[in-house]
């Protein structure tokens, strides 16, 4: 599969092991990515709180160069970069005057004809048939799927799972052998951008997060969103002083677990970047393999 | 040569305050064909009318236009008073000179002017009148009533003993509808089967009412009076004469475990069942879908079983026809199912239910015999939390309506909660508590006062399972939007009322429109609530709106009386303001060339072909030919027709057309 | 020389426009007096021969107007009268007709105030225009 | 051209039809509609570029019927013609054979009318260039250059019906212009009565004409009078989706509507 491929900052920071991972991963799903030249900052967090056309400007921009490349589509991994890609694209479908003024603005003509796919969208279509043979170690673990707040909302212009109880993470981590957990915490809030300037609220809000994970018995979280990571990862150390219990939960990008039961090496995928050491309670079962492809309902949802 | 009177009403001050009676009076008399014309303070009142009888006397008047206020006001009563003297009521006009001139004009000659005009258009117009008569339909006496909810019951019963004839006919295997699934009613907690199933009975039993349940509304044609419609009788997979409803059957079926449509999935059902033991008529019915002998083609276990050997696997379904000349839609509601909302579940959670599940939990004859018990694993639940408007009053939700009854039965619910488990907690979040209606409000605060029902002013943004127990988050608007977590046992939803999922092609079957929502539309909401657009077809309970039992049940019997008052007539008379084809003498026949644009352009259907043959049978020419039943005067087809061979009675283009040539 | 009045002929159904028109007048809403009011059951009734024979007869401007779509008493006679109007309309400019004396509104039973702006729109976008002047010379031609 | 020929001798000799309604050879280069009922007459048939009068026209009038079941021969505008009279009730199946030669030369002898809507909708409707052009013109007219252009033609119009007796959607006993109770369309041929007959006959074809051009080439004084109902046939088939003379079972522009239905004038 071919496809535009939007970085954005995290990836390149912060959140570079996202970004290492998905290019440690990508050749083995056959996944091509160009990146599309001279991107820009999508403004997240910031712009659409100060100046409505800034940004859709910025977005706007970074489009119309896919298109220009002739992209038809573009994977955008952080959930806030696609968060913003995708409103803009909504907003500008929606107002034809609008769309010609921000052309003018970007000073070239952007006419929306590249879609923005989310990682899950992609690795789901990816993962259709399964991937037979490729998982080499079955990711066995139970795991609680994240989605954060960004990448089902807003429903209307997203378009993507299920709102408050999304599943397309889920069916992937049953696919490389894990067992997601039915848990409550999905969808909610994080602390995102709070994760410098009001770290008691990230402390608070991800620790229930953590929380709720840990109870339902999951060994490790597994994310799509910089943001996310931050507040999980980084900020874990901060909620569990808040909560007083220790969760030492290793929080995972979608791309790293994938990338482990695919049997690429722990260094290609940065998991030693994290701040929350990635182990597991050592247990291996012959019957690994088999179970990897016959994904078992987690406990969760067997009941149904 | 036309003898016009014109009547020119002052109606005290509103008409001759800005138009000059006199001049009007004046220039009247000068159009061509006005023999008399005169103006009264109050044209309306007895004097005035009077005055027109006299003259339609004296001046033999073969046509009267009284100048007054809106025909939509007074026309009735003129044309009355012109029909009392003999003069066909059709040969009277009313030029509007109230709402359309003097009150909407200063006093100048300009108004005056503008008076005269339009008297001048009106008597043009009446001197091209022609009498005409009321049309006659013949009415067949027999009702035919949708739906046997409550509303369908009283409908039937009213009409039945009306002494007139009436068909029954019900989806579902037993009448009862909504009203047999709930445990007590609001606001006086009697019983309601108690007080339904004697009408269940009554309704089985009466000489006049022919039952058919299990059965399904096939098609509807004709028109008030005359309506042939049929009605598929599913096969039942039993000989209903030979069944005694012992019940035998349904203990033999081995297929026990399929969720109780009646018991709202609460409980269970064997394939062959009856809904509910004192379900009318007490017959069981084979569920084609489930049984085994139908699947698989072995089993038979009920057959053998059965004392009366009533069982027929292969009866087919029935078609019946039948002639009715009234119908009354009572085909009720759904309420939605608990999977419609993302933030509670998606339906997931086993121990989040609907308010009317909750009922089939607390009636003395569901499946856990009244006492509360939540369906996962049957205990008593300590801790309730019932959320009002799970759907309704949300545009996000595209229901923006109010469902109306939830606030009374949520408050119910509670109280019956506290009744039945008095240590429990029952927490009810709220967004407005609407409880008008007689002992309505009180038994509200009962529920909050008496009871101790917790009353949470505020939404509930998420419901989800942890630990066996079901956090419940919500805010209390009343203490600043302060946030609540609640850990229930058992979650209630006041979930919506929403329209049958059948209502639209329903709708369109018998010829009626609905509105947004799909809720049947009455022919005016306030002064026509239970008629329809179509005439003779009628509307009562939720199939329209969202109602509780009293308004149901009032509607019924309104609908009922509407019924007993067209079928007091052996004819029904209509307006004749329709429209006819042009006929005259051989070699033509008919200035219809029978192209039938106009059959396509009728929105009633009226137009029907009618072949014009010579003496010995050869077909000569196929016009068009409306049938005056069934027109209702629109004139669509009028404009439509090119050769002009169609005309409107009352509104015919001679008139019309004279009418523009007055301005 | 005083001021031009306007001659403006409607053609309006029973049961929206009229209802409504009685409306503006039980509201007491005042507006132009130029408007003679012709009453039809249905817009659906309205021959498109009428609109020219009010022409004919001198007037300066007409109006037509009925229920809203949706709301035709009989169902469905106002969508047949659109498609009437719009392919009249469109002749008519082909012809070089002036449409700009030719108006249209959908105002219901409601909409008393709607009325009454709806005629002195009219009446005063027709002032501006002046008297008819091209299909009067051609009326003059006699009427029957 | 001869398997026409011979086809026409054919249903002429095997009493399949009693005439069969062509074209021939008229006075000078002119060619005329012939209407053929002696089998060694069908010689005289031919078919080429100067066939344009529309045989339609013939089938349904009371001389034509009374010889007996006809054979038509013909091109794209009859064959149209016939479509839209059966989509109003005027032609039925078996009421007449249809003949006709593909643009290969090949005949064209239509089983059905079913299989004439094949045919038909096989063949590109679109207005030709040219014709657009012609509407254009008048299009980008101001209204004032419209109007007396309009009148300018009209003036010379002398109502002699030929534009309605060339036209085979034409067909009713009475026509509106002979109504005169009330008389809606003034019979005298001054400036309104010209107007007033034009505007009612290109309304009354609005939907339904084929856009054969006859009434034009029928008017003795030249008036473009197609012109009218060829720009209401473009109108409805840009507002409604419907060409006349498509189907038989056509609905018609004027009795059918669609709630969606666009206009920008209705206030």
């Amino acid at each position: 599969m071919k496809l535009g491929y939007f970085p954005g900052c995290s990836l390149q920071g912060s959140a570079s092991e996202f970004d290492e991972s998905l290019q440690a991963i990508a050749p083995a799903l056959g996944l091509e990515l160009i990146e599309i030249p001279d991107w820009n900052c999508c403004g997240a967090s910031a712009a659409h709180n100060l100046n409505r056309l800034l940004a859709l400007a910025l977005p706007a921009r970074t489009l119309a160069l896919a298109e220009r490349t002739g992209l038809a589509e573009v994977l955008v991994p952080c959930s806030a970069c696609y968060s913003r890609l995708i409103l803009t694209r909504h907003e500008l479908d929606q107002d034809e005057g609008l769309r010609r003024q921000v052309s003018e603005i970007i000073g070239m003509e952007y006419q929306g004809t590249a879609r923005v796919l989310n990682i899950l969208e992609v690795m789901g279509q990816i993962f259709q048939d399964g991937l037979k043979g490729k998982i080499t170690k079955p990711f066995e673990h139970p795991v609680a799927c994240y989605y954060g707040c960004l990448l089902v909302r807003p429903p209307k212009v997203v378009q993507f799972d299920r709102p408050e109880d999304p599943r397309t993470m889920d069916e992937l981590m049953k696919k490389i052998g894990a067992k997601p957990i039915d848990w409550a915490f999905k969808v909610e809030c994080c602390g995102a951008g709070f994760s410098i300037s009001r770290t008691d609220l990230v402390a608070k809000l991800s620790s229930k997060i953590l929380a709720d994970a840990q109870r339902r018995g999951a060994e490790a979280i597994i994310v799509t969103c910089p943001m996310c990571h931050a507040n999980l990862d980084m900020r874990q150390e901060k909620a569990e002083k808040w909560a007083g219990r220790k969760y030492s939960m290793p929080v995972l990008y979608l791309t790293q677990a994938i990338g482990l039961a695919l049997g690429l090496p722990e260094k290609k995928l940065a998991l030693h970047q994290h701040l929350v050491p990635v182990s597991f309670p050592v247990k291996a079962k012959p019957a690994a393999k088999a179970k990897a492809e016959t994904a078992p309902p987690p406990a969760g949802q067997s009941e149904e | 040569m036309s003898r016009i009177g014109v009547f020119l009403c002052h109606c005290g001050e509103n008409i001759a305050g800005t138009v000059d009676p006199g001049k009007v009076v004046e220039a009247a008399n000068r159009i061509p064909g006005v023999v008399h014309s005169v103006d009264y303070k109050y044209m309306c009142s007895d004097p005035g009318q009077n005055l027109i009888r006299e003259a339609m006397r004296d001046k033999r008047l073969t046509g009267v236009v009284v100048a007054a206020c809106s025909p939509r006001m007074h026309e009735p009563t003129f044309r009355r008073v012109c029909a009392e003297s003999g003069l066909n009521p059709f040969l009277c006009e009313m030029a509007n000179v109230r709402e359309h001139c003097s009150w909407v004009h200063e006093k100048s000659e300009l108004t005056t002017a503008k008076a005269i005009d339009l008297v001048r258009i009106m008597v043009e117009k009446a001197k091209r009148n022609r009498p005409l008569f009321p049309i006659k339909v013949p009415v067949t006496k027999t009702a035919l009533v949708l739906g046997g909810g409550i509303a369908g019951i009283q409908a039937s019963l009213d009409i039945a003993n009306a002494g007139y004839k009436v068909l029954l006919v019900e989806r579902d295997p037993s009448i009862g509808g909504h009203m047999a699934q709930l445990s007590e009613t609001f606001p006086t907690l009697d019983c309601s089967q108690c007080i339904l199933t004697p009408r269940m009975v009554e309704v089985a039993q009466h000489p006049n009412i022919t039952l058919h349940t299990y059965s399904e509304l096939e098609s509807v044609d004709g028109f008030i009076g005359n309506f042939k419609v049929k009605i598929r009788k599913k096969a039942r997979g039993i000989d209903e004469k030979l069944c005694t409803g012992c019940g035998v059957c349904a203990q033999k079926c081995p297929l026990k475990k399929i969720p109780s449509e009646f018991n709202a999935a609460m409980g269970m059902r064997t394939a062959i069942y009856t809904p509910f033991p004192q379900a009318v008529p007490n017959k069981p019915v084979i569920d084609k879908k489930r049984c085994t002998y139908y699947l698989k083609g072995k089993c038979k276990a009920c057959e053998k079983a059965c004392p009366a050997e009533a069982i027929r696997f292969d009866q087919p379904d029935e078609i019946i026809e039948v002639e009715t000349g009234a119908i009354v839609c009572t085909t009720g509601f759904e309420v939605l199912s608990t999977e419609f909302f993302p933030e509670y579940g998606y339906g997931k959670p086993k121990d989040i239910i609907t308010g009317l599940q909750f009922e089939r939990l607390a009636s003395a004859s569901g499946p856990t015999l009244g006492a509360i018990r939540r369906p996962s694993d049957g205990k008593e639940p300590e801790t309730v939390v019932f959320i009002a408007c799970a759907g309704s009053r949300d545009p996000a939700k595209g229901i923006e309506y109010c469902s109306k009854i939830c606030c009374m039965y949520t408050a119910k619910h509670a109280m019956l909660y506290k009744h039945k488990v008095h240590q429990g907690n029952a927490y009810v979040f709220y967004m407005d508590i609407r409880a008008g209606g007689k002992m309505y409000e009180e038994f509200v605060r009962r529920a909050i006062e008496e009871d101790g029902v917790k009353y949470i002013r505020g939404r509930v943004s998420r419901v989800y399972e942890q630990d066996g127990k079901l956090i419940v988050k919500g805010a209390d608007t009343l203490l600043g939007a302060q946030p609540v977590e609640i850990e229930a046992d058992l979650v209630v939803l006041a979930t919506a009322m929403v329209a049958n999922s059948g209502a639209e092609e329903l709708a369109k079957k018998i010829h009626v429109s609905y509105d947004s929502y799909h809720f049947l539309a009455e022919a005016h909401p306030k002064l026509r609530p239970v008629e329809t657009n179509t005439a003779g077809i009628f509307l009562a309970g939720a199939c329209q709106a969202p109602r509780d039992i009293p308004e149901t049940v009032a509607q019924a019997s309104a609908a009922a009386s509407k019924v007993a008052a067209l079928f007091s007539a052996d004819e029904l008379s209509r307006e004749p303001v329709i429209a006819v084809v042009h006929r005259t003498a051989p070699p033509i026949f008919s200035i219809c060339e029978g192209c039938f644009m106009c059959e396509q352009a009728c929105p009633f259907q009226a137009i029907e072909r009618e072949e014009i043959k010579t003496r010995d049978g050869k077909l000569i020419k196929v016009v068009a030919k409306v049938n005056p039943g069934v027109c209702q005067g629109c004139g669509t087809c009028v404009a439509l027709c090119r050769a002009k061979a169609i005309d409107l009675q009352g509104f015919t283009n001679e008139q019309v057309y004279a009418e523009v040539m007055a301005v | 020389m005083a001021e031009f009045e306007p001659k403006i002929v409607a053609f309006v159904c029973n049961w929206c426009t009229y209802a409504g028109a009685d409306l503006t007048g039980t509201s007491r809403i005042k507006y132009a007096h130029n408007v003679r009011m012709i009453r039809l059951p249905c817009t659906g009734r309205i021959d498109f021969m009428l609109l020219l024979k009010a022409f004919a007869r001198g007037a300066d401007g007409v109006i037509v107007s009925g229920c809203h779509p949706g709301d035709c008493h009989y169902t469905a006679g106002n969508y047949h009268a659109r498609r009437r109007w719009i392919l009249f309309r469109q002749l008519l400019d082909f012809l070089g007709f002036d449409i700009r004396r030719l108006h249209f509104a959908w105002v219901s039973a409601a909409e008393g105030a709607k009325w009454a702006e709806t005629v002195n729109s009219v009446v005063e976008e027709v002032r501006r225009l002046g008297p008819f002047q091209n299909y009067q010379q051609l009326a003059r031609a006699g009427i029957e | 051209m001869d398997q026409l020929r011979k086809k026409a001798r054919e249903l002429l000799e095997s009493g399949a039809v009693k005439t069969v309604i062509g074209y021939g050879q008229g006075s000078g280069k002119a060619v005329r509609a012939v209407f053929i009922r002696q089998p060694e007459q069908t010689e005289k048939l031919i078919l080429d570029e100067r066939c344009r009068q529309n045989l339609a026209v013939y089938l349904l009038k009371p001389e034509v019927k009374n010889l007996g079941k006809p054979a038509v021969v013909a091109r794209l505008p009859v064959l149209r013609s016939i479509l839209q009279l059966a989509a109003e009730s005027q032609l039925a199946d078996g009421q007449m054979v249809i003949l006709g030669i593909s643009p290969d030369g090949q005949l064209l002898d239509f089983a059905s009318l079913k299989a004439v809507a094949d045919y038909v909708s096989a063949q590109s409707l679109e207005l030709p260039p040219p014709e657009r052009e012609q509407l254009e013109q008048i299009e980008k007219k101001s209204p004032a250059e419209r109007w007396n252009f309009w009148q300018e033609e009209f003036s010379r119009c002398v109502k002699c019906y030929a534009c309605r007796a060339s036209c085979p959607l034409c067909y009713c006993s009475r026509c509106a212009v002979e109504c005169n109770q009330p008389q809606w369309i003034s019979s005298a041929s001054h400036a309104r009565g010209n107007l007033e007959w034009h505007l009612v006959r290109a309304m009354h074809l609005a939907g339904r004409c084929v856009n054969c051009g006859d009434c034009a080439r029928a008017c003795p004084v030249g008036i473009p009078l197609n012109l009218l109902t060829r720009k209401l046939g473009e109108e409805v088939f840009k507002d409604f989706g419907l060409r006349a003379g498509t189907t038989p079972e056509l609905k018609y522009a004027l009795a059918t509507f669609r709630p969606e239905d666009q206009e920008d004038f209705i206030r």
